[in-house]
């Protein structure tokens, strides 16, 4: 059986089951229930499939299989499935299977407001293009497979039209996506005129044959072009916009997969194919991740929408992911192969607890949303007592994401911080002070990721209900319970069987053709713990676990029952100075976020406007209300964005003028094109 | 034989509209007429698939690529046709369109294929060139079919500029009979004997006849300088016109370039013939990108593509080898896809009576099929990936890259442009809110089916190719 | 037939263009476009003097009919009917206009159209005279605002057109004549019936104030 | 062996409140009154553990729990760094990274107990003690880098098993980490230039103030875990950065040498905050950043002062 599922045959299986899918949603379109589960129902099964064919494809050596088309030789549907993609495939598979379980109870609240059919329909076809995405082998497959997924998560993220700026978001998800896909285009073409194919293995082969200035110009496209989909800084405006817009299910998976397949596809091009690496690539990465982190959880903490917070906090973790990616193409370059395993192996781990935790963070949040409708975290407070689940896996969601110990987001950080040590170790002077400057960073995001999941957590589930909203909140529904506790036992185990899961990220690496050349082998993990190379540090999780939980219980045992033998516990009001407490009394968000935002203030431009109502009009000494608005300026906006914008509207207005309305105009183009071409043509 | 069969039925179907007075026949016949001219059309595609060149007559000669567009003429035909009828119902049901005006309109959209047929299937220049000159005439009429000021203004237009660009287009045709010493053939002049004996005519001369050739029936094809007609004509035209129009004619119009520039290339190296071609679509590309931006009616949109998308063809026949076989693909895949959307911008049309982007609101909600099909054809015309604009865009791009490195990063860039100027006006069109005074009525099934069947066309074609459309297109390409 | 006789007849043609250009009222203009069009079936008759092949004399009489007859027939009917007498202004102003017809004279004798004017090395001065006569026919159209004078400008220039034919040599099989006459015959009926519309619905045959279809 | 593990156990609680009495006298020697016995720290504790307890009507389970789970993690940490030997953990925990972490799992769980019970108190003081700890990380984890990167290794215990380094050629970068260090120890324990840990005035508590609300055993715990925390900081101040005296092999004499030495070092930093504690103002919080990121340099300087030959 086991050959079966792993074989090409399985794959196409794998891609025909969300086929079904997606065409069985749209027959059954009428009937909402119906729809529903025939969607959930055969995700589950196609995502099952995928992560047995992906263990399986794990253990078999690459499979790449093609069918030729009649359109011309240089484009055909083929694919290459080797331990890189089986593990794309696993992690995408992986996340589809819990938000499906998810989705059967979230979908409900769709039902008779926009048809189900077509969010099955575009879900499905969403989930077979990524998966085309990480095993296509030819450039234009590849690119065909690209624009499929963008253009079915377009229509997920615009899926609920009646909000106007749903649609203005999926407009901007899409004409920015649809820009990086010009670049990637362009730096195939570049690939195509020097290597004369499209397929990877060839590129792969020939790939000396480009000359190196052409090589850096490839890079900078693929770095633009693939940087958008994964939302580094410069390009991430579209990230906050669109996935909060698309249901909380579509936003998990886009959230925790679909970025990843910009990262990739780095990993593929940087790593696989261009292979000989300049250094300054690696230093260039390494420079746009920290950036990334650290203004990514800047703007994150900056945020009073849940889920805009969440997207932000995407941008931040890419930008961890780029720093393990960065460390590793800059060894790969300085021929130290150990330590840019070490690094990619960082940035994979780093990929698969980022997949986990915040698509746990992004469903939990949603079924806040679905209760409470609303996105906005200053209306919430108090929900831990009206959804407790919900709360716990939030609070174990966020717990990983601020990199704490038990959880897995510890493990793939403590793997960067090796590297990034390692990197400091390095003798030139200007490497290493870009190192010093990455671990910096990386501390910081580290502390600032706390701070922004205090604030996240604190302010929706903790203290009293800021708005009558959360009155009527229910807990979450089964099917949406077992879909976060899941994703949330799944953070657990992953943190703590990340020894075993390391050695599998080091026979990734070693697979790449930038390491086909590693004579020694290097473990990045024995056993439970996992070691960076070196001797230079070591982590066992399992112990780690162990030691928690002995010493949490040999302190609850002691206190509870060696020392209070007579105390009661009474419940009381919170004590506030006397006054009456009153929900406005608690910390909102915005004030959590507050003072951090005035330090930063350089960067985030934060700007502070007062509307106060007084009793009456004339005499301004009682005012009856007070408003503050605390807005942060969104400076790509308004530097990059808006004179582009102006800069193309101006240019057409100009072009305008050709069709000026005049006949006479006209017929004068036609004389003067025939007098300058004849004169020319001579 | 099929030919004669071809443009007889069509003469014959306009003969009876003329003479009927009762509109359902008229309607009848010229369907008929067309679903006969389409048989035909398959019947001769074969045979050229099988046969090689078929030339029944002398004055009738089709090679490859002419069999291709006698194809797509009789299908976008047969789907014109077809939605005129619901279509005119509907305006005569609305607006002070009489009967008269009606059977003007099948007998001159009768009259307009007779003359495209002959313009592809003609063995000489010179009758290639009435027939094109009587497509002109035919069709200025139909585009002041409203004979609304706008309308008048915009047929005006369209038949000065045509009728100069027809002008110069016959000069330079005259300037390619100089290699011909006019004692044989009593005059006759066949393609096949300007080929033959091109090589003694003078190279300077013939640099010079393909400028006329290019700049003449440029104008037609709608490339840059020339293009500026193109707007007017298809925004004013009824909806089944101007898909002809744009679908069909263009081509038309193209191929008969191409097969001068079959006869230049003999006479002088293909650089020059070349530059020429691929400047002109690098212009188009550029001026119909820029000015797609911020356009205010939805139909001036759909020609402004057509421009651009002629401008892609052109390039293709540019960049030559691999980017030919695109190009054939793009024509075929362009003049399906066009007039679907310009069949349901018909719709919007008659639903929300202004073709203004800015009232039309909430078309998801009002016209929900029209609207999903519309978003539908734009991811297909704007090259989206299960269609097969987006394949054949890349292949030329990837034809040009070598020859022309920056032409093809600035087009890429262009074509970017162009997928967000139309984003921005679909987006705008289909969410939102309903305008109130729009009252929700069912749609007409038969407004729908045409361009449906056209975009299902369109979907098989780019994945599956039947094998005698596949050989045409190879032959065609190996020649030109 | 002697190249001075040929001569004439293009002078003639040249200079009804040049009198189009500066005409006043509609009425002349129509007076030196069938001025025109006699010369140019002079010069076919002239041709079949030569070849005197029956089909050729049939052509000539056609083209005597539909161009010397008919057209001005068509263009005298209709300003009668809306009164048409004073045609509109033209853009650029008299001397203006005369110094581009010059250039263009001037550039149809430049080295880049020599190929054009050498097809037959006897009849170069013809032949540039005649490139230039299309030339100008082209710029008539440009400067013209009025609808009528357009459509002469268009029929002018096929008629310059068929006299560059002529002077290179190129002649054609009778049967296309014939159905290039037989097109502007078509071409002539459907301009008169549009310029009555356009009279009808923008009262008068400005063309510059059609100017509604903006970008 | 057993009992060395125990001792690595119990060692943190016992002496940390004795940690918290001695700052408590010098600070009253230099206000030149008598002041409370150093032992008063443990009285406290046990008065507070038999006192009855009042918990908030608002309060959720975070709130109960969380004085067990932050006592625990200082216990975590007080056995993962070296106290008194270098031998005991073979290095399966004892890591670096494993420390900061664990101790900002304890500003996690501080931070949302202040928020749990909605007063107003417990709001701003958690957003300042997120934003202190925020910041001070970055020159927490680079000082102790710098130490490691000398060695060569991020295991605590490896690092205290070192030769010393103030005699070797490393003494410049180390005495700039340990300043950096103590920077971040006075931040994180919420000394002096911080936080004044003996006011409950609203304007300047950051750490009293997430407290606020707790009483009887959990108050006592939250007051120990701080004690603790202060411990922890010192001996990993002292252990680390001069590592006399670490008993190399499990001799009694040795175990017992080391020890005096641990005590020796407490006193003497504890003796360092107090006076710092008396000799300076408390400064204003947004002053706090500008003195966090000048910690961060020193410490990113002396890395890079660094010059490793090997690797």
């Amino acid at each position: 059986m086991t050959n079966v599922i792993t074989s090409e045959l399985g794959f196409l299986i794998l891609l025909f089951l969300y086929g079904i899918g997606a065409n069985g949603s749209l027959i059954f379109g009428r009937n909402d229930v119906l729809a529903n589960r025939w969607q959930s129902f055969s995700a589950i099964i196609g995502s099952l499939w995928g992560i047995l064919f992906a263990m399986g494809a794990f253990v078999v050596p690459d499979m790449s299989f093609a069918f030729s088309s009649s359109i011309s030789p240089l484009f055909s549907f083929s694919f290459h499935i080797d331990q890189l993609s089986a593990f794309f495939i696993f992690v995408i598979s992986l996340i589809t299977l819990f938000c499906s379980v998810y989705g059967i109870g979230y979908i409900k609240h769709y039902y008779n407001k926009y048809s189900i059919g077509a969010l099955g329909f575009f879900y499905h076809l969403f989930i077979a293009g990524m998966l085309m995405v990480v095993t296509a082998s030819n450039g234009l497959f590849f690119l065909i497979a690209w624009e499929f997924m963008s253009i079915a998560s377009y229509f997920l993220v615009v899926y609920d039209s009646n909000d106007a700026n749903n649609v203005k978001a999926g407009f901007l998800y899409l004409v920015m996506t649809h820009v990086g896909t010009a670049f990637i285009v362009v730096a195939f073409l570049l690939i195509y005129t020097y290597t004369g194919s499209f397929d990877f293995a060839s590129i792969q082969s020939q790939a000396a044959l480009i000359p190196a200035v052409i090589k850096d110009v490839i890079f900078l496209l693929a770095l633009v072009g693939f940087g958008t989909k994964a939302g580094i800084i410069p390009f991430h405006i579209w990230l906050p916009a669109a996935h909060p817009a698309a249901p909380s299910h579509v936003s998990a998976l886009m959230s925790g997969v679909m970025i990843k397949t910009g990262i990739y596809m780095m990993i593929r091009i940087f790593l696989d194919m261009l292979q000989p690496v300049p250094l300054w690539w690696g230093i260039l990465v390494l420079i746009v991740g920290s950036v990334s982190a650290l203004l990514g959880v800047l703007y994150a903490l900056t945020e009073h929408d849940i889920k805009k917070l969440l997207a932000y906090s995407s941008i931040e973790n890419i930008g961890i992911i780029l720093l393990g990616l960065g460390s590793a193409l800059i060894f790969t370059s300085l021929g130290n192969t150990p330590l840019a395993l070490l690094g990619l192996g960082a940035g994979l781990f780093h990929t698969l607890n980022h997949a986990t935790f915040k698509s746990l963070l992004f469903l939990s949040a949603g079924s806040v949303i679905n209760q409470t409708h609303t996105r906005n975290m200053e209306e919430f407070g108090g929900l831990i007592k009206f959804m407790p689940q919900t709360a716990l896996f939030f609070f174990v969601g966020s717990m990983a994401i601020s990199a704490l110990p038990p959880f897995n987001g510890f493990f793939s950080e403590w793997l960067t911080f090796q590297t990034l040590l390692q990197g400091i170790a390095s003798a030139d002077i200007f490497l290493k002070s870009i190192f010093i400057l990455a671990t910096g960073a990386l501390a910081a995001t580290g502390g600032l990721a706390l701070a922004c999941f205090v604030k996240a957590f604190g302010a929706t589930f903790l203290a009293r209900p800021r708005s009558s909203v959360v009155f009527h909140a229910q807990e979450s529904s089964l099917s949406q319970s077992v879909g976060m506790g899941g994703l949330a036992i799944l953070c657990l185990v992953c943190g703590v069987f990340s020894g075993y899961l390391g050695s599998l990220f080091v026979n990734i690496g070693t697979k790449l053709s930038a390491f086909q050349a590693t004579p020694q082998i290097l473990t990045i993990s024995s056993g439970s713990t996992l070691i960076a190379p070196h001797g230079f540090g070591s982590v066992s999780a399992p112990v780690l676990f162990a030691l928690f939980v002995l010493v949490v219980f040999t302190v609850i045992i002691l206190i509870k029952f060696a020392v209070n033998k007579n105390q009661k516990t009474e419940i009381g009001a919170t004590w506030d100075c006397g006054t009456n407490l009153t929900p406005r009394m608690e910390i909102t968000s915005t004030g959590f976020a507050r003072s951090i935002i005035l330090i930063f203030a350089g960067i985030l431009r934060p700007s502070v406007q007062h509307e106060v109502e007084y009793h009456d009009s004339e005499m301004r000494y009682f005012p009856k209300s007070r408003i503050v608005n605390l807005s942060t300026q969104d400076i790509y906006q308004s530097y990059l964005y808006q004179p582009l914008n102006s800069l193309i509207t101006g240019l057409s207005v100009r072009f305008k003028v050709i069709q000026s309305g005049s006949m006479n105009v006209y017929v004068s183009y036609i004389l003067i094109v025939v007098v300058v071409t004849i004169f020319l043509s001579q | 034989m099929e030919l004669i069969i071809i443009i007889s039925s069509l003469t014959l179907a306009a003969l009876i509209a003329v003479l009927v007075k009762h509109r359902g026949v008229i309607e009848f016949v010229s369907i008929v007429a067309m679903v006969i001219v389409f048989v035909e059309s398959i019947v001769v595609a074969i045979r050229v698939a099988t046969s090689g060149d078929y030339a029944p007559f002398t004055f009738l000669f089709i090679d490859a690529l002419g069999s291709l567009l006698i194809l797509i003429i009789a299908c976008v035909g047969l789907a014109a046709v077809v939605y005129s009828v619901p279509y005119l119902r509907r305006e005569t049901a609305t607006t002070i369109i009489g009967f008269t005006r009606v059977k003007q309109y099948y007998i001159l959209l009768n009259l307009f294929s007779v003359a495209m047929f002959l313009a592809i299937s003609s063995s000489s220049p010179i009758l290639a060139w009435i027939s094109i000159e009587a497509t002109t005439l035919s069709t200025a009429f139909l585009i002041s079919f409203y004979n609304k000021p706008s309308a008048m203004e915009a047929a005006w237009k369209y038949l000065i500029i045509n009728s100069i660009g027809l002008l110069l287009g016959f000069l330079g045709t005259l300037l390619y009979f100089t290699s011909i010493d006019p004692s044989i053939g009593n005059g006759f002049v066949s393609w096949q004997t300007l080929g033959e004996n091109a090589l003694h005519m003078d190279p300077l001369l013939a640099k010079i006849a393909f400028i006329f050739v290019l700049i003449g029936y440029g104008t037609k094809v709608g490339l840059a300088p020339m293009h500026t007609w193109l707007p007017d004509a298809h925004s004013k035209a009824p909806s089944p016109v101007s898909a002809l129009l744009s679908g069909v004619l263009l081509n038309v119009a193209l191929v008969i370039v191409l097969r001068f520039k079959l006869i230049t290339d003999t006479v002088i190296d293909q650089a020059f013939t070349e530059t020429l071609l691929i400047s002109f679509g690098v212009v188009s590309i550029l001026i119909s990108a820029l000015i797609i931006l911020d356009q205010k009616s939805y139909k001036r949109l759909l020609a402004y593509s057509s421009i651009e998308n002629m401008g892609i063809i052109a390039l293709g026949f540019g960049f030559g080898g691999l980017a030919v076989i695109a190009a054939i693909f793009h024509i075929i895949f362009h003049s399906l896809v066009k007039p679907a959307l310009f069949f349901l911008s018909g719709n919007l049309l008659i639903t929300y009576h202004s073709a203004k982007i800015a009232n039309v609101k909430g078309a998801l909600k009002v016209v929900p099929m029209t609207s999903i099909l519309f978003i539908v054809g734009f991811f297909a015309i704007t090259g989206a990936p299960p269609f097969g604009i987006f394949l054949t865009k890349l292949l030329i791009f990837s034809a040009g890259i070598r020859i022309q490195p920056l032409v093809v990063i600035a087009v890429v860039f262009c074509t970017a442009l162009v997928f967000i100027g139309f984003f921005k006006h679909v987006t705008a069109m289909v969410f939102g809110e309903k305008p109130p005074e729009i009252k929700q009525e069912k749609e007409n099934i038969w407004l729908i089916l045409p361009s449906l069947v056209l975009l299902i066309i369109v979907l098989i074609l780019s994945f599956y190719q039947p094998p005698f459309l596949l050989t045409l297109i190879n032959t065609a390409a190996l020649r030109y | 037939m002697n190249i001075t006789f040929l001569q004439f007849l293009l002078g003639v043609l040249f200079l009804s263009i040049i009198y189009l250009l500066l005409a006043r009222k509609n009425f002349e203009a129509v007076v030196a476009y069938a001025v025109q069009s006699s010369a140019i079936t002079v010069l076919l008759f002239a041709s079949f003097m030569e070849t005197n092949s029956i089909p050729l004399l049939f052509v000539v009489l056609v083209t005597l009919i539909v161009k010397a007859i008919l057209g001005p027939v068509f263009f005298f009917r209709l300003i009668q009917k809306h009164k048409l007498t004073y045609s509109v202004s033209t853009y650029l102003s008299m001397p203006l206009a005369l110094i581009i017809i010059a250039t263009f004279t001037a550039i149809s004798r430049f080295q880049q159209f020599s190929p054009l004017t050498y097809i037959i090395p006897a009849h170069h001065a013809l032949l540039s005279l005649a490139l230039s006569a299309i030339f100008t026919s082209l710029f008539l159209i440009i400067n013209r605002k009025d609808a009528i004078s357009q459509a002469i400008g268009v029929l002018s220039m096929e008629n310059s057109i068929v006299a560059f034919a002529i002077f290179a040599g190129l002649e054609q099989s009778p049967m296309l004549q014939l159905g290039i006459v037989f097109d502007i015959f078509i071409w002539l009926i459907i301009a008169t019936v549009f310029i009555s519309m356009i009279y009808r619905h923008f009262g008068s045959l400005d063309t510059s104030t059609m100017k509604h279809l903006k970008d | 062996m057993v009992l060395i593990l125990i001792l690595q156990f119990i060692l943190t609680p016992v002496i940390s409140p004795l940690c918290i009495g001695i700052v408590k006298k010098i600070k009253a020697k230099f206000q030149n009154r008598e002041g409370a016995s150093i032992f008063q720290p443990y009285r406290d504790i046990w008065k507070l553990m038999h006192k009855d307890e009042v918990i908030s009507s608002d309060a959720s389970w975070v709130f109960r729990c969380a004085p067990f789970i932050i006592f625990a993690t200082t216990i975590i940490v007080g056995v993962n760094i070296p106290l008194f030997a270098s031998f005991p953990l073979n290095g399966s925990t004892g890591d670096l990274l494993v420390v900061v972490y664990t101790l900002a799992l304890g500003t996690f769980f501080l931070a949302l107990a202040g928020m749990d019970t909605g007063s107003a108190f417990g709001g701003f003081g958690s957003s300042r003690e997120v934003t202190v700890s925020a910041l001070a990380e970055g020159g927490f984890i680079l000082s102790l880098f710098t130490i490691s990167l000398i060695i060569g290794t991020t295991n605590l215990f490896a690092i205290s098993n070192a030769e010393v380094l103030l005699v070797t050629e490393f003494f410049l970068p180390t005495v700039i980490s340990f300043a950096g260090f103590f920077i971040v120890l006075l931040a994180e324990t919420g000394r002096f230039p911080f936080d004044n840990p003996a006011t409950h005035l609203e304007l300047t508590m950051i750490h009293e103030a997430m407290i606020l609300e707790y009483s009887g055993k959990r108050l006592a715990l939250m007051e120990w875990a701080a004690a603790n925390k202060l411990f922890i900081f010192i001996a990993m101040g002292a252990n680390l950065f001069f590592p006399f005296g670490i008993a190399q092999s499990a001799d009694i004499q040795a175990i017992l040498l080391s020890l005096t030495a641990l005590f020796l070092k407490t006193f003497v930093l504890c003796a360092m905050v107090g006076i710092v504690e008396s000799s300076m103002a408390k400064s204003r919080f947004f002053r706090l950043p500008d003195l966090l990121i000048t910690s961060f340099i020193l410490s990113a300087v002396a890395i890079g002062l660094v010059q490793i030959q090997s690797l």
